[in-house]
C-alpha cells in the first residue's frame, strides 16, 4: 500500500515536472486528450460509426457531419473518434507486449549474462534482423488478420528493440556499487531485481515506451495499406488512411482527418517521450 | 613588478528562468609577468570560472555582466571583455593557454596527439607540417614525454592521466604563451604524478618566461608553485597575499579554517579538522559577510553588512570585519 | 600499424562483396531480357508527327507465368490473348466466329470437324498446322501437364489429323459446352517443339497471335511486338503493346492523366476523378462477374434453408449497388445478364426484395430469433471488401452479428477450398456456358461447389443440360435450375458490376465488350 | 583486429542459423499452399499429389530444411514454384534496384538531415531548433504511403507530371532511371530523415558538452573548427550506427514505396511472392534481406574501429 501511494507521488511528480517544461506540456496535455477521446469515444461521436447514410455518401464537412462523411456515407468524425480508441489500444497493447517480453528477456539477459545472455540475444538479433513490416506481415499472414492478431505482430516485432535497451540499463546498473552492496549483504537476484533494478531501468525504459507506440500506430497503419490491419468495420485511422487514398482527389477531407489525427497522436507521443527522457534521466537533458 | 593580467570589478552571471543569479561578484585581482598567481577556494566558490572569463570562454547560461579583464601583452593591451569572437582567438592559445582539471576528457578521443598538438600551431602559426611536427616532438620532450616519437601517433585513451596532463602541457605551452591558466591541474591525478607533474609546470615556467594562474582548492599546491595567493570564498575574494604571508600571517578566518585542514591531516592525535556548515548557493547570498555562518569569529555586525575587501598590510588584503577599521569589537 | 591495414583491406573486401554480388550478377542477368533499342519512355519528348504505333498499358498485377494452359490470372491472360489463338470464337452475341479454325461441321452429336485457315505462322516462322491442334489438345489431356482446362475437353475421346488442314475430335458423349469451351483460352494452339524446348510455357511464348513476347521484366513490364506475319493481313495496327506493372491505383491514374500510359482498368469509384478530363474516355462493358455471399452449408445455422432465405430477404442490393459501385451494376443472379439468353431474370424474383419482416419470421421459424453471430471471409477486392462492410451492417437488422475477415489471394483460396470460412463474399465468373455457371458452382460434384450444397434435382438438370445441344431446349433446362438454385439460396447473390477501361483518347478504335474485352487489333495511337 | 572480424563473422553463423530456421518455420505456418493457389478454385486431387512431388513437399520437414539450407550455402536458392525461374539471378537484380533506391534515399536523408541537425544543436532552445524538431517529429510521425499518394498526385494534378513508366536500369539509361527513382527516394528519405535529425541534434550537443570542446576553443580554435572538424566527426559516431540500421532496414523496408512507385525491387519481389504463397522466393529473399541487414551491421561495426579510435576488440 505504501509502495503504491509512494508510486503515485512518483508519477505525480513526474507530471509536475513534465508540465513545468512548455514543449512537455503540449505532448502530455495532447496525450491525455486522446487518451480522454478514447474512453468516452461512444459518448463523443454523434453518430454510430457503421451508420450508413446511404443519401449522403462522400459529403464534404458540414454541421451535420463535422469531418463529411466516407464512401458509404459513415460519418468520419465519429470514425475519427472511435479510431482514437482503436489506434490507441494497437499502440498500449502491442507496446504492453513487447515491454513485457522485453522486460523479461533484458533483465534475465542483463542479470546472469553468460550462456543465457548469449542465447537470448542471438534469438534478439535473429528477430532483429528481419525488416520489421514483413516480419509484421508474415505473422499476420500466419495468425490471420484481426485486431488481435495485428497487435501480437507489432508486439512481437518490437521485441527486440526493448530487450536492448533493458539489457543494456541493467549491465550499467548492475556494476554500480549498492547492487553490489546488495548482493554482498546476500539479497535473492530476484529480490535485486524487483528492489533495486527495476526501479533504476524504468526511465529508459518508459522513453522506449512512449517512442514505440507511435511507432506501433504507424505500423498499424502500413499494415492497413497492405490490407491486413485493423479489420472492418472497427475504423482505425491507420486503415481509414489506406482506405481513403481512393478518395484523396475526390473526398480529401478523408484522407486529411485520420492523417492529421495520426500525426498529432505521434507528434505527442514522441514530444511526451522526449520531455520524459528530460524529467527522468537529467543526465541526458541538452 | 608590471602586471600582464589586470581584473577589475569582474561580475559574472548564471541565467536562469528567474532571473540572474550572480556567481562572481566584483572580483578584482591583477597577475604580474613572469608570476605564479594561485587562486584557491572550495569547489563552486567561482574560481574556475573566473578562470574560463580570462579566455572569454563562459557559454550559456555564464556570462560576464561587468567589469574588466585587461592583458598586457608584449604588443598591446587589450581587455578581453570588449574583444571580439575573432580576436580573442587570435589571443587564446596564442597569449593566454589553458590546461584543465581532467586531462582524461580534455582531448579529443578521435584525433591523435600529433594532430592536436599542432592544431594549436595551426591556427596561430604559418609553418609547415614538417615544422609542426618537429615542434610537437620538441615539445613533448620537454615536457618530459618518453617514446615522444611514437606517442605522438597513439590516442588519447592509451594513455594514462599523468601522460595525457603533460600532453595538455605541451600544446598549452606549443605557442609560447605569456600566460598559462592551470584549472586544477593535478586534482584528477595520483599523488606521486602530482608533484611530477607540478616541477614541471615550475621548470618550464622558468624556461619559458610564462605567468601562471594556479586555480586549486589544495593549499599544498599553492605553496609548491606560487607567488601571490588569492582566497576565493563565495564568488568573492576574502584574501590576497603573497604566499608566505598566507601560511604565516594568516588574517581571514576562513584562509585559517583552510590551512587547520590540511594541517590536521598529518597529524593522527587530533580529529580531522573540518570547517563546519556549507558554501551559500549563488543567488541565496546573505546580505552580509558570506562566510558568517561557518565562522568561528563571527561578530554581531558580520550578520547585518559586508565586509569590504581592504588592504590590512603592505600587499595583504583581507574581507573581514576583524579588520575592518569601522568594526565594531 | 598492420592492424590498420588489414582491416581497411578486410573492409574493402567486404564491401567490394556487397557490389559486386550484385553488380556482377546484373551484367549478366539482367540484360538478356532487356532489349537495347528500346526506346526510353519519356514523356517529354514526344515526336510531333506520327506518333509511335505503342500502346502502353498500366496494369495492375504482375503476370504469374505465360502458359496459356495451365495459367488462369487475369494479370497472364491478358498478355497471352494476345499471343495466342484458339480454333473459335465468340462473338458479342455469342455466336461462334472462326479463328484458327476457317470452318468446321458437326456431323453428328459425337463429331467436330474443324477446316484449319492454312498459311498461318507461328512466332517461331513455322506453319501452325493441324498436327499441332492435335498436340495442343493432347498437352491439356495429359495430366502431367496440370492444364487447368482439362475438365472443359475431357469428354473427347479421340482427336484426329485428317490431313494438314484438318483436324477431327470425337466425344465419347454428347457434350453441349463443347464448343464454347473451344473458345477459352485454355484450348490455345502451341507449338509442340517450343514446349518441349523448354519444358512448358511458363517464361517463354509462342502463339500464332497478333503480338509477340518480346521482353518480360518481373515486376516490370511486359514488351509485345506486332506479328507482322498475322494471318488476318491489315492487324495489327499497332507496333508493340508495354504493360507495365503499376500495383497502386493512384500513380496509375496519375500516369494515365500525364499521359505516361494509355490505358488502365479502374472500379467505378474512380470515375469521377476524371471526369471533365477531355484526355480520358471511360469504356465500360458490362461483366460476366456477380458478386456473391456463399455460406458454408457444413454449419448447421446455413443448413436450413430458411436461415439462407432469411439472409436474402434481409439484403438490399440496390443499396450495395449504390455504394460499392456508384449505381453502375445491376442485380443479378449467378448467371448473369451478359450471359444473354441464359439469364434468368433475379430482380423481381420475391427473393431478391428486401423484406426485413419476412427475413425475421423466417429466421425465428428456423430457431434464430435472435439471430446468431458468424463471419464473413472476404477477399482482396475493393469492392468485395466493401460489400462484406455493407452486408455485416445489413445483417445486424435480422440479428445477425457478422464479424469480417479480409483474407488475401492465397488465404481466400485455402478457405474457398477447405470449406473454413461461415460466409463468404466474393465475385465469381460466370464463364461463357451456362454449364459453368450453373454446373460448376452448384452441381453436387461441380468442381466450385465448395459449399457443400446438394440438390437432386440440380444435378439432373445440369447433367441434362451438358447433353442437350439444341438451344431452346437447353435454355428451358438452365432456367428451370437457376430458379430451383435461387429457392435454395446456396448463396445470396447481388449484382453483376460493370467493367472500365480509362483510356486516353489518343488510343481509337478501341472497344471493350463482355467476352473480348482486350481487343487491340484494330487500335491505333493518334 | 583481424581476430575480432572472424569472431563477428563466427557470432553471425548461430544468429543466420536462427533466422532460416525462423523463416521456413514461418512459412510452413503460413495457411493457404501454393498449390492452391496455382490450381485455381478447382480442386483436383491428382495434380495436387503431382505438385507435391515436384515441390518435394512430401519430404519431412528437417529434410527440407537441410536440402534447402545446404543448397543456399551453394548459392543455390532453388527456383520459383510459380514461375520455374531460379531465385538467385532474379534476387540479385531486384537487390540492386532496392539497393539503389536505398542508397539514394539514405543519401537524401543525410542531405537534409544532418545540416539541419547540426543547426538546430547550434541554435539550441530557439525558434530555429524548434522548427527544425517540429519538421523531425513531423518526419517520424508520417506514413510513408500516405506521403507517396500526395507526392504524387500533387505532382500530377498541378504540374502534369509523372515519372516514366517501367524502371530501367541505371547503367541503361541513367536519366531515365534517375527520374524514376528520385521521388520514391524523397519520400523514403524525407521519412527517414527525422530520425537522423533527431539523432545528429542529440549527439551534436552531446559532443559539445565534451570537456576537449573547451580544450580545442582555448587553443583558439574558430567555431567552424569546433563544429566541423571536431564535434561533428565526434557526433557521427553514434549516428554512423543509425544509418547502418536504417540503410539494413530498409532494404526490407522498401516494400509500400515501390509498390506504390512500380519499383521492381527486392521488396516487391518478396510481397508478390507472399501472396502467391511462393515458399522459395519469400524463403530466399527474406534469408537474403536478413543477411544483408547483418553484413551491414558487421560493416558499421567495423567502420567503427576507424572512426572512433577508443574501440579496441580483443
Amino acid at each position: 500500500m505504501k509502495n503504491i501511494i509512494e508510486i503515485l507521488k512518483g508519477i505525480i511528480n513526474i507530471i509536475k515536472q513534465l508540465l513545468k517544461d512548455p514543449i512537455g506540456r503540449i505532448g502530455f496535455i495532447g496525450v491525455f486528450i486522446i487518451v480522454l477521446l478514447s474512453i468516452f469515444a461512444p459518448k463523443i461521436a454523434p453518430y454510430d460509426i457503421t451508420e450508413m447514410f446511404t443519401k449522403s455518401k462522400l459529403v464534404s464537412p458540414n454541421g451535420e457531419f463535422i469531418f463529411g462523411t466516407d464512401n458509404f456515407g459513415r460519418d468520419v468524425f465519429s470514425r475519427i473518434i472511435y479510431g482514437a480508441k482503436v489506434s490507441l489500444q494497437v499502440g498500449i497493447i502491442s507496446v504492453g507486449i513487447s515491454a513485457t517480453f522485453g522486460y523479461i528477456f533484458g533483465i534475465v539477459a542483463g542479470y546472469f549474462e553468460g550462456v543465457v545472455d548469449s542465447i537470448i540475444m542471438r534469438f534478439m538479433d535473429v528477430l532483429f534482423a528481419f525488416p520489421s513490416i514483413l516480419l509484421a506481415l508474415f505473422i499476420v499472414s500466419v495468425l490471420g488478420p484481426s485486431l488481435g492478431n495485428t497487435m501480437i505482430a507489432i508486439g512481437i516485432v518490437n521485441t527486440p528493440v526493448f530487450t536492448r535497451t533493458v539489457r543494456a540499463s541493467v549491465i550499467s546498473v548492475k556494476s554500480m556499487e549498492y547492487i553490489t552492496s546488495a548482493k554482498s549483504i546476500g539479497l535473492k537476484p530476484i529480490n535485486i531485481i524487483l528492489k533495486h533494478i527495476t526501479p533504476n531501468i524504468l526511465a529508459p525504459f518508459t522513453v522506449q515506451a512512449t517512442l514505440a507506440l507511435s511507432g506501433a500506430i504507424l505500423t498499424e497503419a502500413s499494415l492497413s495499406f497492405l490490407g491486413l490491419g485493423i479489420q472492418p468495420p472497427d475504423p482505425s485511422w491507420g486503415s481509414m488512411l489506406s482506405e481513403s487514398r481512393k478518395y484523396m482527389e475526390r473526398a480529401p477531407w478523408l484522407a486529411i482527418a485520420p492523417a492529421v489525427f495520426i500525426i498529432c497522436t505521434i507528434l505527442s507521443f514522441n514530444i511526451l517521450g522526449d520531455s520524459l527522457r528530460d524529467v527522468l534521466d537529467p543526465k541526458l537533458k541538452l | 613588478m608590471e602586471n600582464i593580467l589586470e581584473v577589475k570589478n569582474l561580475n559574472i552571471d548564471l541565467i536562469t528562468e528567474k532571473g540572474n543569479k550572480k556567481l562572481i561578484d566584483n572580483v578584482s585581482f591583477n597577475v604580474g609577468k613572469k608570476q605564479s598567481y594561485g587562486i584557491v577556494g572550495e569547489s563552486g566558490c567561482g574560481k574556475s570560472i573566473t578562470a574560463l572569463a580570462v579566455m572569454q570562454l563562459l557559454s550559456f547560461p555564464l556570462k560576464t555582466s561587468g567589469g574588466e579583464i585587461n592583458f598586457h601583452s608584449e604588443k598591446e593591451s587589450v581587455n578581453i571583455l570588449s574583444l571580439k569572437k575573432n580576436e580573442i582567438r587570435k589571443i587564446r592559445g596564442k597569449e593566454i593557454s589553458m590546461i584543465f582539471q581532467e586531462p582524461m576528457t580534455a582531448l579529443d578521443p578521435i584525433f591523435t596527439i600529433e594532430r592536436q598538438i599542432i592544431e594549436a600551431l595551426k591556427f596561430h602559426t604559418d609553418l609547415n607540417k614538417k615544422d609542426m611536427s618537429d615542434m610537437a616532438l620538441q615539445m613533448l620532450k620537454k615536457v618530459g614525454i618518453p617514446r615522444a616519437e611514437e606517442i605522438l601517433k597513439e590516442y588519447p585513451h592509451q594513455l594514462s592521466g599523468g601522460m595525457l596532463q603533460r600532453i595538455m602541457i605541451a600544446i598549452a605551452l606549443i605557442c609560447k604563451p605569456k600566460l598559462l591558466i592551470a584549472d586544477e591541474p593535478t586534482t584528477a591525478l595520483d599523488v606521486t604524478i602530482q608533484a611530477q607533474i607540478l616541477d614541471l609546470m615550475n621548470e618550464l615556467k622558468t624556461s619559458f618566461d610564462t605567468s601562471i594562474i594556479m586555480i586549486t582548492h589544495d593549499l599544498g599546491v599553492i605553496a609548491e608553485t606560487c607567488e601571490k595567493v588569492a582566497v576565493f570564498y563565495a564568488g568573492q575574494i576574502v584574501e590576497e597575499t603573497d604566499v608566505v604571508t598566507l601560511f604565516h600571517n594568516t588574517a581571514h578566518p576562513y584562509t585559517s579554517g583552510l590551512l587547520k585542514a590540511v594541517t590536521s591531516l598529518g597529524d593522527k592525535s587530533k580529529n580531522l579538522f573540518t570547517i563546519p556548515g556549507m558554501v551559500p548557493a549563488g543567488g541565496h547570498m546573505p546580505k552580509g559577510c558570506r562566510f558568517e555562518e561557518r565562522c568561528n569569529k563571527k561578530m554581531k555586525i558580520c550578520k547585518d553588512k559586508s565586509p569590504e575587501l581592504i588592504e590590512i598590510a603592505d600587499g595583504h588584503k583581507c574581507r573581514c570585519w576583524l579588520y575592518a577599521e569601522s568594526g565594531d569589537n | 600499424m598492420n592492424k590498420r591495414i588489414l582491416s581497411i583491406a578486410l573492409l574493402i573486401v567486404l564491401v567490394m562483396m556487397v557490389f559486386t554480388a550484385c553488380g556482377g550478377n546484373n551484367n549478366s542477368e539482367q540484360t538478356p531480357v532487356s532489349g537495347q533499342e528500346q526506346t526510353a519512355p519519356d514523356s517529354q519528348e514526344k515526336p510531333k508527327e506520327a506518333p509511335p504505333q505503342v500502346l502502353k498499358y498500366g496494369t495492375d498485377a504482375e503476370p504469374v507465368g505465360l502458359d496459356p494452359h495451365t495459367i488462369s490470372a487475369v494479370a497472364s491472360v491478358r498478355i497471352f490473348r494476345q499471343i495466342y489463338n484458339t480454333l473459335i470464337d465468340v462473338d458479342d452475341n455469342m455466336n461462334f466466329i472462326p479463328e484458327l479454325a476457317e470452318s468446321w461441321e458437326q456431323p453428328d452429336d459425337l463429331t467436330y470437324i474443324f477446316k484449319l485457315r492454312q498459311g498461318v505462322k507461328f512466332h517461331n516462322g513455322r506453319e501452325m498446322k493441324a498436327d499441332d491442334v492435335k498436340y495442343s489438345f493432347e498437352r491439356i489431356l495429359n495430366p502431367e501437364t496440370a492444364a487447368l482446362g482439362k475438365s472443359y475437353y475431357d469428354s473427347v475421346s479421340t482427336i484426329e489429323v485428317v490431313d494438314d488442314y484438318t483436324v477431327k475430335f470425337v466425344l465419347k458423349e454428347p457434350f453441349a459446352p463443347f464448343m464454347t469451351n473451344l473458345t477459352s483460352l485454355y484450348g490455345a494452339i502451341v507449338p509442340k517443339e517450343v514446349v518441349e524446348e523448354n519444358t512448358n510455357l511458363m517464361q517463354v511464348a509462342c502463339g500464332t497471335g497478333p503480338f509477340i513476347l518480346k521482353e518480360w521484366v518481373p515486376d516490370n513490364k511486359v514488351i509485345l511486338t506486332k506479328n507482322p506475319d498475322y494471318f488476318v493481313e491489315t492487324e495489327p495496327k499497332l507496333d508493340s503493346i508495354e504493360y507495365y506493372v503499376m500495383t497502386d491505383e493512384s500513380s496509375r491514374i496519375a500516369a494515365l492523366r500525364t499521359g505516361n500510359v494509355h490505358l488502365i482498368k479502374l472500379p467505378a469509384s474512380s470515375i469521377s476523378l476524371v471526369e471533365g478530363n477531355d484526355d480520358i474516355t471511360i469504356m465500360d462493358y458490362q461483366s460476366n462477374d456477380y458478386l456473391f455471399l456463399g455460406f458454408n452449408l457444413d454449419l448447421d445455422k446455413f443448413k436450413d434453408v430458411r436461415v439462407r432465405q432469411a439472409i436474402s430477404y434481409a439484403v438490399n442490393r440496390q443499396e450495395i449497388i449504390d455504394l460499392v459501385y456508384d449505381g453502375e451494376a445491376t442485380i443479378a443472379g449467378f448467371v448473369p445478364p451478359a450471359m444473354g439468353r441464359w439469364s434468368m431474370d433475379f430482380a423481381n424474383e420475391d427473393l431478391y426484395q428486401q423484406n426485413i419482416e419476412k427475413a425475421k419470421q423466417l429466421m425465428s421459424d428456423a430457431g434464430y430469433p435472435d439471430g446468431f453471430e458468424t463471419t464473413i471471409a472476404v477477399g482482396l477486392l475493393d469492392d468485395i471488401r466493401g460489400a462484406g462492410e455493407i452486408l455485416q451492417k445489413q445483417l445486424e437488422q435480422i440479428g445477425i452479428n457478422a464479424t469480417i475477415q479480409n483474407l488475401e489471394s492465397g488465404q481466400y483460396i485455402d478457405a474457398w477450398k477447405n470449406r473454413t470460412h461461415e460466409m463468404m463474399a466474393g465475385r465469381n465468373g460466370a464463364g461463357t456456358d451456362p454449364n459453368r455457371s450453373v454446373a460448376f458452382f452448384y452441381s453436387t460434384k461441380g468442381s466450385a461447389n465448395v459449399w457443400g450444397y446438394s440438390n437432386p434435382d440440380v444435378d439432373a438438370l445440369c447433367d441434362k443440360g451438358k447433353v442437350t445441344v439444341n438451344e431452346d431446349e437447353r435454355e428451358k433446362v438452365y432456367k428451370e435450375a437457376q430458379k430451383l438454385v435461387l429457392n435454395d439460396c446456396p448463396n445470396i447473390w447481388m449484382a453483376s458490376p460493370m467493367d472500365y477501361y480509362f483510356v486516353r483518347t489518343e488510343m481509337k478504335n478501341y472497344k471493350p465488350t463482355t467476352f473480348n474485352i482486350e481487343n487491340f487489333n484494330q487500335v491505333t495511337i493518334e | 583486429m583481424r581476430s575480432y572480424i572472424i569472431r563477428r563473422i563466427l557470432m553471425l553463423i548461430p544468429v543466420l542459423i536462427g533466422i532460416s530456421l525462423c523463416i521456413f518455420l514461418i512459412m510452413q505456418l503460413i495457411p493457404g499452399d501454393v498449390i492452391s493457389g496455382l490450381l485455381g478454385i478447382e480442386e483436383n486431387p491428382e495434380l495436387r499429389a503431382q505438385y507435391v512431388i515436384k515441390f518435394g513437399l512430401d519430404q519431412p520437414l528437417p529434410k527440407r530444411y537441410i536440402d534447402w539450407i545446404t543448397n543456399v550455402l551453394k548459392g543455390d536458392f532453388g527456383t520459383s514454384f510459380r514461375t520455374d525461374k531460379e531465385i538467385f539471378p532474379e534476387m540479385m537484380s531486384r537487390f540492386k534496384i532496392t539497393f539503389q533506391l536505398t542508397i539514394m534515399a539514405a543519401m537524401i536523408s543525410w542531405i537534409i538531415a544532418i545540416p539541419l541537425g547540426i543547426i538546430s544543436a547550434l541554435k539550441r532552445n530557439t525558434w530555429v531548433d524548434a522548427v527544425v524538431r517540429f519538421i523531425a517529429l513531423l518526419g517520424v510521425s508520417v506514413p510513408n504511403f500516405a506521403f507517396a499518394t500526395l507526392l504524387i498526385l500533387f505532382l500530377s494534378l498541378k504540374f502534369q507530371y509523372y515519372p516514366p513508366v517501367g524502371y530501367v536500369g541505371f547503367f541503361e539509361n541513367a536519366k531515365v532511371n534517375l527520374q524514376i527513382m528520385i521521388l520514391p527516394a524523397i519520400v523514403l528519405g524525407t521519412i527517414m530523415s527525422g530520425s537522423v535529425m533527431r539523432m545528429t541534434r542529440s549527439s551534436v550537443l552531446e559532443v559539445l558538452r565534451q570537456d576537449f570542446i573547451k580544450t580545442i576553443r582555448a587553443k583558439g580554435a574558430s567555431e567552424r573548427v569546433v563544429i566541423f572538424v571536431h564535434a561533428l566527426r565526434n557526433g557521427l559516431i553514434p549516428i554512423i550506427t543509425l544509418i547502418g540500421m536504417q540503410i539494413g532496414g530498409l532494404l526490407g523496408g522498401t516494400v509500400i514505396t515501390e509498390q506504390i512507385f512500380s519499383i521492381p525491387g527486392l521488396g516487391q519481389m518478396v510481397l508478390t511472392a507472399i501472396n502467391q504463397r511462393d515458399y522459395p522466393v519469400v524463403q530466399g529473399c527474406i534469408l537474403f534481406i536478413a543477411f544483408i541487414y547483418v553484413m551491414v551491421n558487421l560493416i558499421v561495426d567495423i567502420l567503427y574501429t576507424y572512426v572512433d579510435p577508443r574501440i579496441t576488440y580483443k
